[in-house]
């Protein structure tokens, strides 16, 4: 289990020669497959370690190191597919090191995480609404070019992108890693703090969890009452807490399932806010995202 | 329209191909405006496969996924737009097919929710992965991924096909069920949001040590406070990246010089014992 | 309303009591749903104080005193609202006690006011406090304190047995007194908000280094910000103190290493003297 | 005076033995009067040490260190009366273990700060407005099991609270201190950091200090162009001022003495913003709060 | 209006002098309420010189350079205003100089931007004004700082004198060439805007090292948040700067202390080499 | 150049003599012409050179630290014209000590900055709207008392604070320049990372340069696309650019050619926003500032 590496350091020491061009392109590849396995507790961590294999396979010739490496590439990642690339290279360049396993882990969370911001605005929101803006229009005239450009458009940018950045980042960690290594205990400490700095901005950035009891009468709207102790004390309880269960022992799977019976307990009672998506017979969706099973309290319905 | 069984199974192909792609390989052969005239093509009206794609595009311009979170799917609202169009025989053009995009909609939104179910349960995936890593089994890493991909794919293309055969039958059919079971369905929505608290968890155990509790505390005030203000609520992460950049640096910076302070002031090996 | 000495004694003592009670004991019988019933039965119509009980603890939700600030005072104004209702012979019903609510509305507001400026002079309460602790004299210190709580007591018993007898001449009274020597009592008002600084500028004393001014400084600064956002600005506190956990641990770390560091490299006196 | 704290360490150092449970339950019964001696000097202070007495005579067997003891357990302090015994508990524990001075005082004023806030939004806002509306009605319909029912709950949840936080934290601060005392001076430097950082932070936070002259021709509203350049900027500028005065040799009291001239004067003439509770004929508020007695400025009606 | 060449004169020593003075010297001669009225002496109406100065000065309220962002020009539009209100013989009353503060509007446009390109431009008198220091030649500065003020009065003084004479045809004119190449004065704009750049970039150079590019980072990070809440932005310098002070107090604190462990603890001369 | 000065201390160590009283009331004279020479590179930097040159010259007698000093008190600078005078204090007592050049550097911008916000809401958006509000309606009815008193008003506070501002901050300077010099290299330190705080954070504060693209049909705002990923993105690449280029070797000079050329070859494409200032026939601004050369866009009137 990825939580269960505790070893600090790779058996064998010796900084692994460069990776070959070959591996290289690989990874590239391999990286258009990042969410192949896309999960909602490691998001897209199944892919990223199907793309980091070839570049690991040549670097760790010692076969318990290979499955070390690989069980901590298990970790929680989620950043931009076009921008893995720039994570793969930096990384991949610790492996080489035999850089400190949680340095390596650090970094890549500190990375990631950002980069998946960036991504999203460049990618998701600029260039995807133009070229869609345009195409689309072209294909409402009855032109199969929209496809084509569209095609055309997309894919250039994200080769070169993916390429690039692969390439560039693996030659940039490659020449820092070694000026590190003098103060590797040091700069160990360092990038935990900033990964952990980091761990906790991704619950304010993207933890949902809500409460969803609203009663008219009297009124009073719960998630509103903890939003004025604290926003998003949901989900920094909800981590905290299994960080605990975690450091007891428990293994990520076992926390799952608990959360799947909190969220399924919950929505029985009314007490979780969640989507159902569902439509009541005008196609409108239902007052507070679904009805329970067990209704104790009225959710206003304007 | 009649559905010969040579279109049913080129539908569920590409259907198959779509749903992959909407996540992995080229993540653009799936837009609609690549999508629909394809299917277009496969029941005998490419035309407005194409007018539709188009139309269908740019109603949806701007619903991206992004951190996981999942809008009506393109796919399965795309295709059964261009099923409705050419059942209805509609004009090819842009008011023309208003009408096929309505009835779709129901589609999208199974759609959407078939991703959030699937990427809620594929969950339990990942400690076969960790089992597969464990053992350096690079093989069995690449057939979680294959796996993974053929069960999205398997599921968008039966309901693809079963769409194409009962048409808006279906469409209330599965409107009835996500009403009458609706507590579940948001119950692995919940289920599904709070997963990714998993990883964080992990993620803090692998760095956390005890003096570490208030960056991880200051790390989520500070992104408390940005997320308040819409206008940098979007840059969060990078302007949080550069604070905790300031404070990483500052501390490799001082305990470096600890380390060499108290390495250069007597016995040298103190400085590997601190 | 005729009003015979021993129901005003009876007043007197239940107002006294939970006059004390708004701030110190159980805090909660002062609610003008327990207050109110008993004033009625002392006055002969236990069942309209209970209405009215009621009716003012709903229009009263959500006035707390946060942070020392006072609301409009619910005893006063329950009480007095609880007399006019009876005098009056009100229905007991919503809509019926709705004038008597009213009436009471600026005996509340001078219930406010005797609270501010009560806990404005009561400032000086404090110099015989410590002068007490630097004499280790526990009696004096509760003496002080049973001393305030009777004062309180009184101060709120005599309003209200006043109020009993001359009900609305003595509002319009009052309301005169405040309105021709409005300065003064806004003077005692803003003197009382900044009676905390003297407590703070106390604290700053005790813990304040000539490399501290920037941390003081930081966190004004900082819950400035917090402050200007709405939706933020209720947990400032609690953000800030996450803030200020970052960087005490921090400090703490690099304090404790660099104690180590050079401890550990030389002559072990040397650790003390640093 | 509580200023006049000099001496920063107790002078019997041997940890005292751990206190009686009678102590620690007197200690919660007198929790009730956190307020009983509140003022706006040091708001909770009296109530506060009244409440510590039963721990602190049990822990300080030298009667100088009581004194010295009572003397800083005087400083300022507002926190929520229910959560007080959480603080109490801790601080206990510091006193025990004759920690030095400095730390206990800030950690204290650390400590309260931030639990006021928090239960204010969990009680004040969410359990009264919740309950009083239930009971509320219930009254308004004539019945009296309202004001039993609001009795019973608000104490059963205040009393839990109360005693489950003092033995809770007493003993996490037991455990807890011993640890620290190891590097006692940076623990008291960390401690005052984060208490000075939280005095500046109560400054903004609860500071109201504001200038009332509000021209309407020429347009001048002097507040505001305080706040342009630095909102709360009086607050910040008094305290810092008082702090040089009590440095100086000024007691607390005299302090008080100058604030008091200071606010009537400053109303005189219409200077500082103030609020009467005046309303004039037809009961509506004073413009402005207040009618100065010396008018030189004309304040907008409207 | 007929003008004499006396008038003529005076008009551009007057200007002269108000160009230097709105950003040196007294930075208030320059005031339409003390420049029109002397302007309306030398053109013979004292009198409307003075009305026209109050009504300019209270149309203006509240636009001042900040930051070296320019208003429209009060002295260019304060002069053209007074030359338009005598040569229209207007009324000496508020209603009555209004049309010709209307018609002043486009000089003072004009003004603004001929104030703009000329700060844009004087970059370039700063490579002169470093090879001066270079040789400390204390009178090449003073040089500089005099030929500077010459070239913005001489500019000013052109510019008032040319309107004097030509009045409303030239503004139409000054309208016409800037419309056509707008795109020529919009790119000096830009330019202007991005000329400071360069001063950051040199401080940058000068304190930059390696492990400071957080505080950098994070500096601009804190701003940008603070920039992006209204009601502070304006004091967004002054909070940076407390939250800077405490970094750097910090900082200091932090490494003096390292300093002095590392040289207590062995050999005096190792605290010189770290 | 300025960025050429790479000697980190003076020649002559020594401390000079406090600088006589002349000198100093020559230097607040000669604050009155700070922005002489203001521009858009380093604004304030030639006034301000002008303004220290009486202290300079008493304080460094030998020629080459002369030189040197008064090449990096040529650095850009932006302040209040009426507090510079508590700048221009503190950075002659630093001169007076010989204080490591690198901090004075640092302190002077650190302290200016600041500064130049609180001098503007005083002044610019306090004292100037009282007084002109007063003097303007005075003025109206035809009174020249309106300008004489605007006058005395103006210049009465303006002296007043540039004269004690000076001399109390040259004194308070000398007192902690000495208790410093003692950890002096800590001290540079920590004044460089106040200073490049500053920096940072002027670039945000100040920085206006925006993409001007709008297209209506698709919808796109690539200025908002930008704020997206990062508010006042440009100004800070522009910057972090430019420093590159310094670094390499380039000069200012050569950087402001740069910079115009990018200035207006970027309004020609109608690519960067600007304000040309320019009115239509009928008054009115141009939309999106001004017309570009080549419009390859069409930008939207509404
Ligand atoms: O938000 C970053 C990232 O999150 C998830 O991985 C997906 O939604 C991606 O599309 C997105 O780019
Ligand atoms: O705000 C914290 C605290 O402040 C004061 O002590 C009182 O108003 C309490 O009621 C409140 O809980
Ligand atoms: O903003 C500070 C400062 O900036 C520039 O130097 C000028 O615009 C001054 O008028 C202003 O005071």
């Amino acid at each position: 289990m990825a939580s269960n590496v505790t070893q600090t350091h790779y058996n064998d020491l010796t900084p692994a020669n460069k990776v070959s061009k070959k591996a290289l392109n690989k990874m590239i590849w391999r990286s258009l497959f990042l969410q192949a396995s896309f999960n909602y507790e490691r998001m897209q961590a199944g892919g990223w370690l199907y793309g980091m294999i070839p570049g690991l396979v040549e670097v760790h010739t010692n076969k318990d190191d290979l499955a070390l490496s690989m069980q901590h590439n298990l970790d929680f990642i989620n950043t931009h597919p076009f921008l893995v690339t720039f994570v793969m290279g930096i990384v991949l360049s610790m492996e080489q090191q035999k850089t400190d396993i949680q340095t390596i882990r650090s970094v890549r969370i500190a990375a990631a995480g950002p980069l998946g911001g960036i991504g999203d605005a460049l990618f998701w929101y600029t260039l995807v609404p133009i070229t869609a803006g345009i195409c689309g229009n072209l294909a409402l005239d009855g032109s199969i070019l929209g496809a084509v450009l569209f095609l055309l458009i997309f894919n250039a940018v994200q080769f070169a992108i993916r390429i690039w950045l692969m390439n560039w980042s693996y030659n940039l960690g490659t020449k820092a890693v070694s000026t590190i290594t003098s103060n590797a205990k040091e700069f160990t400490r360092a990038a935990s703090i900033l990964g952990i700095f980091v761990v906790g901005s991704l619950i304010a950035a993207y933890g949902g969890t809500e409460v969803r009891i609203i009663i008219s009468d009297p009124a009073i709207n719960v998630q509103s009452l903890l939003n004025g102790i604290l926003p998003k004390i949901l989900p920094l309880a909800i981590t905290i807490g299994l960080y605990f269960l975690i450091k007891k022992g428990w293994t990520p799977t076992k926390c799952i399932m608990l959360l799947i019976v909190v969220g399924i307990v919950g929505t029985m009672f009314g007490v979780l806010a969640g989507n159902s998506q569902a439509q009541d017979e005008n196609g409108n969706p239902l007052p507070g995202g679904y009805t329970p099973l067990v209704e104790w309290y009225e959710y206003p319905t304007e | 329209m009649n559905v010969n069984i040579i279109q049913a199974l080129l539908v569920f192909v590409v259907t198959f191909i779509m749903a992959i792609d909407q996540f992995s390989f080229l993540e653009s052969l799936y837009q609609p405006v690549v999508l629909c005239p394809i299917i277009g093509a496969i029941l005998g009206n490419f035309e407005l496969g194409v007018v539709v794609g188009g139309a269908y595009q740019l109603m949806q311009i701007g619903s991206m996924p992004v951190g996981g979170a999942q809008p009506p799917n393109a796919i399965i609202g795309g295709i059964m737009a261009t099923v409705f169009a050419i059942s209805l025989g509609l004009e090819p053009s842009a008011e023309g097919v208003g009408a096929a995009l309505g009835l779709a909609v129901p589609f999208a939104v199974f759609g959407q929710y078939a991703v959030t179910v699937t990427f809620t349960l594929m969950s339990g995936m990942m400690a076969k992965a960790d089992e597969a890593a464990a053992k350096a089994d690079t093989k069995g890493i690449a057939h979680i991924n294959y796996l993974s991909m053929a069960i999205l794919g398997t599921l968008f293309g039966v309901i693809a096909v079963a769409g194409l055969y009962s048409g808006q039958a279906l469409g209330e059919a599965l409107r009835e069920f996500s009403l009458n079971f609706s507590w579940v369905m948001a119950g692995l929505d919940a289920a599904g949001g709070m997963m990714k608290f998993v990883g964080f968890a992990v993620l803090m155990k692998v760095m956390m040590s005890n003096d570490m509790w208030g960056y991880f505390l200051a790390g989520f005030a500070v992104t408390v406070i940005m997320s308040a203000v819409p206008s940098i609520s979007g840059s969060a992460l990078l302007l949080v990246s550069f604070i905790g950049l300031a404070i990483a640096l500052a501390d490799y910076q001082l305990n470096s010089k600890i380390k060499a302070s108290a390495g250069s002031a007597g016995n040298g090996g103190m400085s590997d014992g601190i």
